[in-house]
């Protein structure tokens, strides 16, 4: 924003609880209307709730894949191959002559799957990382840094590629792929938000009122670090959802009939000429998930910042 | 001096210069450079001088909130710098601090009550019941309202910020406070309230202060005793009347030429320095300050002064400390 | 000035042996007998033993890795099974063809997302800086197969314009014609994601730049817009804007991979592709240490660059 | 000559000029819509004289818009801020209406202005000659030789050594004080008639402040420059100008000559202010603080915005504005204690 604009609006910030008479005392706000508060910022937010909303569907789908699959998704009917969009079959059906809405919403489970519990886990591990380097330094950061300076070597595709060659196919190596090449990623954002909270003044406070170190990091410092941390989570989510796309286009995800998204762009890759919504549909969801995640990313960057909260 | 609450004994800290990339040389700063002074219970000290004069470096020495190079510090006779653990633990209890950035010193992520509760939860003074009745009185005490307890630092004003740093400071019930340029990120009118206010809580608890500045105003206002800083070293200690009223540092006389009135602009005394302070890193040899000072001799630039009394209790670290007077009555424009 | 670049290049060397540390342990992590998987389940017991003793396998694997790494520092990748070659001499080959593809996306992505976050953000807030935002946005989550694909669903099948693969000789016989026809879509597609991205990051880093006071105290001095969004502010958001090309470039190797094996362009990441489904274990490595290397470097420029635009490290006080 | 002899000497100087002042700000107002329906009045119809070769200071506390009075008359409001209303007349045009070309020709060499913070203020990529030729060049058709020659005057006037060394150094070489001094020499390059400026010791060490007002003192005297300098520090006005303008949410609450507003202050506010400030003689009894906050500019008090903090306020203070009242020649305040009287 504009420093002019900054200028004053800390300056407004600082007066919107000016006017109170000194005498009459406000009513506590209770929790249920501080959740209501954060509701309010997040729904201001038309783009994040848009993401919030498609995840929400996509996410719903996927878990009552059974119950809401219109069809078997592996169900070969010859008579409707390369079907178009339509009736009957909503988003028309793929070279085997099978549903392509049925196939999205089961492929759902994997693609997301893989998105989001590499990111949860390796978000986990690098909380732990990034504290321990961020707050002692020293030597013990050096050498985290050191060897995570390896991994920044390579382009992530690349690692990712790497990894899930070795390992071979398989969502549970997919899984572990993923997490292992996003770890130095997050332990990255953690150490600086780490390190830049422990330069603040109210860490010398704490250690003046006799605070231990592990005290300083639970109670001053880690709620510092998990608002970044969840806004870059986000982000990282969607392109995870991007990679493990990638990988099974690749040919390296789990293995058939268990369809997921990249999957379906892949086989839809040869048959591009004759039916290109095989692959284009599959593409679109990819992209849109990607972006919800991004737009959702930017919704908790606000909601999380303490001076939404009024 | 027998009722001393904190002794400075020879404090020094100094960094390690890395000198960027190319050389990993020796090089030091020397932040603070061998500091001693003692503040009685109930007095105010303050530590005067200029940006990267090592002036916070000492208050933060005081607390032990970094590790002196050399020298240590007592408090109730006892060295802080040897204690550990529990020991420690209780001195720390006893002495606070009070930051100048009001921003920078209140955790974002917290409620201002759980930020003035939690100093007292970590040395378990009480239930939790207890503990928030302590803090709404807490609250009132430095004049806000206890309902402002649930709210979050970014909700109030500087001067409301600084006063939240103040109930946090007082809540262990401690002796000493080192008040760390509480004022000078707040309008004249605001830093009236704080001053005031720290006055009140001075006399209500029999406080004792160690006001850092660079507010010769604000210093003559609130403190006893004035120890001159330039460089890591003090130049100039005494009651804040003779300093006040008769530096003998042409330093000193410098920065009270620095102030002006409200009323009339006019300066106390006319002297006007040339040029920056010095580098710390690299500080002049001899009298650190020869480089500015217009009555420089040879003897300033060979033999740094000795830190001595030119009166009782009144010390000066200049070779010419008897003659300041005469100059500081005589000069109008530069000498 | 030497000196810096000297000791930048010392430091790479530890990384740069992580890296190919890494390569090489990635290797260990193959479930099982190495050589059996690499034979099939069909060859004899008799076999597999010579084939393990051939690669070495039976040495302890400190030793392993030291022998791996003395031949690839003699430029020794090992022997591809599959194409039974040796696999430096295959990946050479590729590699140029790999080239070409990424020197001309580069081209691309560099000039079109830096042009493009500079006129965002000397319009800011306009039409044209938020249409502009908004593709930018749906651009940069775009994967580099879905890019390929949509282009070739447009530019190839509705309006056949560009050739969607087929090319196989790049020197050969079609000429420089048939290499630039051969050339846009793949160029294009791996381009756009990091175009993206670039243009994001600049716009970011111009309005970072004109938000700051000698902005504003050149503007209230006079100095023109002009002058100050093309000379002073492009000026002062160099730095950031080259450290993140540096890092697209990094992004757009990756993609590369992606754009060759839609393309079926016959480069390194096509190798890459074929190994990994082949586990021709010793041009996986080979091909992902050359890229990697290759990344390295391009971040070792980067900030050689930088260094020589920062006053502050040029001429200290 | 002691201090009060030499501000009273100014003054006199002052009432000397006639004539249209060279600067005449009538009703300025600028307005920053913040929201839907929020709307902060910045500054909000200020009047403001300075004649030629006067040192007329504004001083009030932080969001007073004293700083966006300065901005407005240099037209250097960006959105979502804009100049509602007044006029802005300078050397006898009209500012508020000249177009954006216009005034970026008339910036920097008709006015001119210095910086709070001299250790941003000065671009870090480029060198002091290259700013210092751009400046010039930007204004006068010069060769750059003519340019260099006059650069290495300015910097040398501005009590700067070994200039021509200096020519090669980045900002990042030079100290806060060194840094302001080429900032100064930059704004006298294209021989302004008006210097404004904003804050400009405020981020210096205290004996450099002290340095930097001497400098702005001897520039002034010699070039019988105009300046508008703005301050929170009342000590650094009364010492420099001529005149001042108290301001307070926006809204100048007391004008006149600075020996007059300070050892006499009229307006409730001016007193406060002046009897926060801590000195020998307070020393020992509690300050006389102002009670409160200032008030949200986008939520004003109908009345006068000083009101609610106001000791004194009567009914009468919160039904509408005050008007302005002269008190004395060339002293004017807005305070309904003084309508009506003469």
């Amino acid at each position: 924003m504009h420093d002019q604009l900054a200028q004053i609006g800390i300056q407004e910030r600082e007066l919107s609880i000016s006017h109170e008479e000194p005498e009459h005392e406000e009513p506590e706000p209770s929790r249920a209307s501080r959740l209501a508060t954060r509701w309010r910022v997040l729904a201001r937010d038309r783009a994040a709730l848009a993401g919030l909303i498609l995840l929400a569907v996509i996410a719903l789908a996927a878990i009552l894949a059974p119950l809401v699959s219109p069809y078997d998704p592996n169900a070969q009917t010859s008579a409707v191959r390369f079907a178009r969009p339509g009736a009957g079959h909503l988003l028309g059906a793929d070279e085997a002559g099978r549903d392509i809405l049925s196939r999205l919403i089961w492929g759902g489970r994997v693609s997301l799957f893989t998105g989001v519990a590499p990111t949860l886990a390796a978000a986990v591990i690098s909380l732990l990382l990034g504290l321990i380097a961020g707050y002692f330094g020293g030597v013990l950061d050096q050498i985290t840094m050191r060897t995570l300076d390896i991994f920044f070597a390579f382009p992530i595709v690349l690692l990712a590629i790497l990894f899930a060659g070795v390992l071979g196919a398989g969502l549970r190596n997919e899984v572990i792929v993923i997490t292992v090449i996003l770890i130095p990623y997050m332990t990255r954002v953690v150490r600086t938000a780490t390190m830049s909270s422990r330069e603040q003044e109210y860490v010398e406070a704490a250690r003046a009122a006799g605070a231990a170190d592990w005290q300083i990091v639970l109670h001053e410092v880690l709620p510092n670090v998990v608002s970044p941390l969840l806004v870059y989570a986000a982000v990282l989510c969607g392109l995870m959802i991007l990679v493990a796309a990638g990988l099974s286009f690749f040919g390296l995800g789990p293995p058939p009939p268990s369809a997921d998204w990249g999957q379906m762009v892949n086989t839809g890759k040869s048959v591009l000429f004759e039916a290109p919504h095989v692959a284009m549909i599959p593409s679109i969801l990819i992209v849109a998930v990607a972006l919800a995640f991004n737009f959702l990313g930017d919704g908790l960057r606000d909601l999380l910042d303490p001076h939404t909260l009024r | 001096m027998s009722t001393a609450l904190i002794e400075a004994r020879d404090l020094k800290k100094h960094y390690p210069l890395s000198g960027g990339l190319f050389s990993r040389s020796a090089r030091q700063v020397r932040a603070v450079d061998g500091v001693s002074f003692s503040i009685e219970a109930g007095s105010t000290l303050a530590l005067v001088g200029e940006s990267g004069c090592g002036k916070s470096t000492t208050g933060r020495l005081l607390l032990r909130l970094i590790e002196p190079t050399s020298g240590e510090v007592l408090i109730d006779g006892h060295s802080l710098n040897e204690m550990a653990g529990r020991q420690l633990r209780r001195a720390r209890r006893q002495m606070q601090i009070v930051f100048q950035d009001p921003f920078s010193s209140l955790n974002p992520r917290h409620s201002v009550g759980e930020i003035i509760a939690w100093p007292m939860r970590l040395h378990g003074l009480g239930n939790e019941t207890a503990i928030r009745a302590r803090v709404r009185e807490l609250l009132k005490l430095v004049g806000l309202q206890p309902g402002h307890a649930d709210r979050h630092p970014h909700q109030f004003s500087g001067g409301q910020r600084q006063r939240v740093g103040i109930a946090r400071a007082i809540a262990l019930e401690s002796r000493f406070i080192v008040l760390d340029e509480p004022t000078s990120s707040l309008d004249v009118s605001v830093q009236a309230q704080i001053l005031n206010l720290l006055q009140e809580l001075k006399n209500q608890f029999g406080l004792t202060y160690l006001l850092i500045s660079h507010n010769l105003g604000v210093v003559e206002y609130m403190a006893n005793d004035i120890a001159v800083m330039y460089l890591g070293q003090i130049v100039e200690y005494g009651s804040a009347e003779t300093i006040m009223s008769g530096p003998r540092h042409p330093y000193t006389h410098a920065l009270l030429s620095a102030v002006l009135g409200p009323v009339t602009g006019e300066r106390r005394k006319r002297l006007i320095l040339h040029g920056d302070p010095p580098n710390p890193a690299s500080p002049p040899p001899a009298c650190r300050f020869h480089t500015r000072c217009p009555y420089v001799q040879d003897i300033c630039r060979e033999t740094p002064p000795p830190l001595e009394a030119a009166d009782p209790g009144h010390l000066a670290a200049c070779h010419f400390a008897d003659q300041i007077p005469q100059y500081v009555s005589r000069g109008e424009r530069n000498p | 000035m030497t000196l810096y670049i000297l000791r930048r290049i010392a430091a790479a060397i530890p990384v740069l042996i992580g890296v190919s540390l890494i390569v090489f342990i990635s290797l260990q992590l193959i479930p099982g007998d190495i050589a059996r998987a690499l034979l099939g389940p069909m060859a004899s017991q008799d076999t597999v033993q010579r084939y393990r003793e051939s690669l070495g396998l039976n040495q302890p694997v400190p030793i392993q890795y030291l022998t791996w790494l003395w031949h690839v520092l003699h430029g020794d990748l090992g022997r591809s099974f599959t194409e039974n070659i040796p696999t430096t001499a295959l990946l050479a080959a590729k590699l140029q063809n790999t080239l070409i593809l990424v020197t001309a996306s580069l081209l691309l992505a560099i000039p079109l997302g830096v042009l493009a976050g500079i006129v965002a953000a000397t319009h800011k807030f306009s039409w044209s800086d938020r249409l502009g935002m908004g593709t930018t946005l749906v651009l940069g989550n775009m994967p580099t197969f879905v890019v390929g694909l949509g282009l070739i669903a447009l530019f190839a099948v509705q309006i056949p314009l560009f050739p969607p693969l087929g090319m196989y000789d790049i020197l050969g016989s079609g000429g420089i014609a048939d290499l630039l026809r051969h050339l846009i879509l793949p160029a294009v597609t791996t381009a756009i994601p990091p175009a993206a991205i670039i243009a994001k990051m600049v716009r970011g880093s111009m309005l970072e730049v004109l938000g700051q006071d000698y902005v504003r105290a050149a503007r209230a001095n006079g100095i023109s817009m002009r002058t100050v969004n093309y000379r002073y502010a492009l000026r002062n958001a160099m730095p950031p804007i080259i450290t993140i090309s540096g890092l697209q470039v990094g992004f757009l190797l990756g993609g590369a991979v992606f754009t060759e094996y839609i393309f079926a362009w016959p480069g390194i990441g096509l190798q890459l592709q074929k190994a990994i489904l082949a586990r021709d274990i010793s041009v996986v490595q080979g091909a992902v240490l050359i890229i990697a290397a290759w990344f390295m470097l391009v971040n070792l420029v980067v900030d050689v660059i930088n260094r020589m635009l920062d006053p502050r490290l040029r001429s200290p006080r | 000559m002691s201090g009060s002899e030499a501000a009273v000497g100014r003054a006199a100087a002052s009432n000397g000029s006639s004539g249209e002042p060279l600067l005449s700000v009538r009703g300025l107002k600028t307005y920053f819509e913040v929201g839907a329906k929020r709307v902060l009045k910045a500054v909000d119809g200020v009047d403001l004289d300075v004649h030629r070769g006067e040192v007329v200071g504004i001083v009030g506390e932080s969001g007073c818009g004293k700083s966006m009075t300065c901005w407005s008359i240099l037209r250097m409001i960006d959105r979502p801020g804009r100049i509602v209303g007044g006029s802005i007349r300078f050397e006898e045009e009209e500012l508020v209406t000249k177009s954006e070309t216009e005034m970026a020709r008339l910036r920097g060499s008709r006015i001119a202005m210095v910086f709070q913070n001299p250790m941003t203020s000065l671009n870090p990529a480029f060198t002091v000659r290259r700013q210092m030729l751009d400046m010039i060049a930007t204004h006068d058709r010069v060769s750059e030789r003519e340019a260099t020659d006059r650069a290495i005057e300015l910097l040398a006037s501005v009590g700067l050594p070994d200039v021509k060394r200096l020519l090669n150094d980045y900002a990042h070489q030079l100290s806060g004080g060194m840094r302001q001094r080429v900032l100064i020499a930059m704004a006298l390059s294209c021989n302004p008639s008006l210097l404004i400026a904003d804050e400009p010791t405020t981020a210096l060490d205290v004996t450099v402040q002290s340095q930097i007002l001497e400098l702005l003192e001897q520039i002034q005297q010699q070039r019988g420059l105009s300046i508008l300098i703005v301050s929170h520090d009342i000590g650094v006005i009364a010492w420099l100008c001529h005149k001042v303008a108290v301001m307070y949410a926006g809204r100048v609450v007391e004008a006149g000559p600075v020996t007059a507003v300070t050892q006499s202050p009229a307006h409730p506010y001016t007193q406060a202010l002046l009897a926060s400030i801590p000195t020998p003689d307070t020393r020992g009894r509690p300050l006389s603080a102002i009670e409160g906050q200032p008030p949200d500019l986008s939520r004003l008090p109908k009345g006068c915005a000083f009101a609610p903090r106001c000791p004194v306020a009567t009914e009468r203070s919160w039904k509408a504005p005050p008007d302005l009242t002269v008190v004395a020649p060339g002293h004017t305040v807005r305070c309904v204690l003084y309508e009506g009287t003469p």
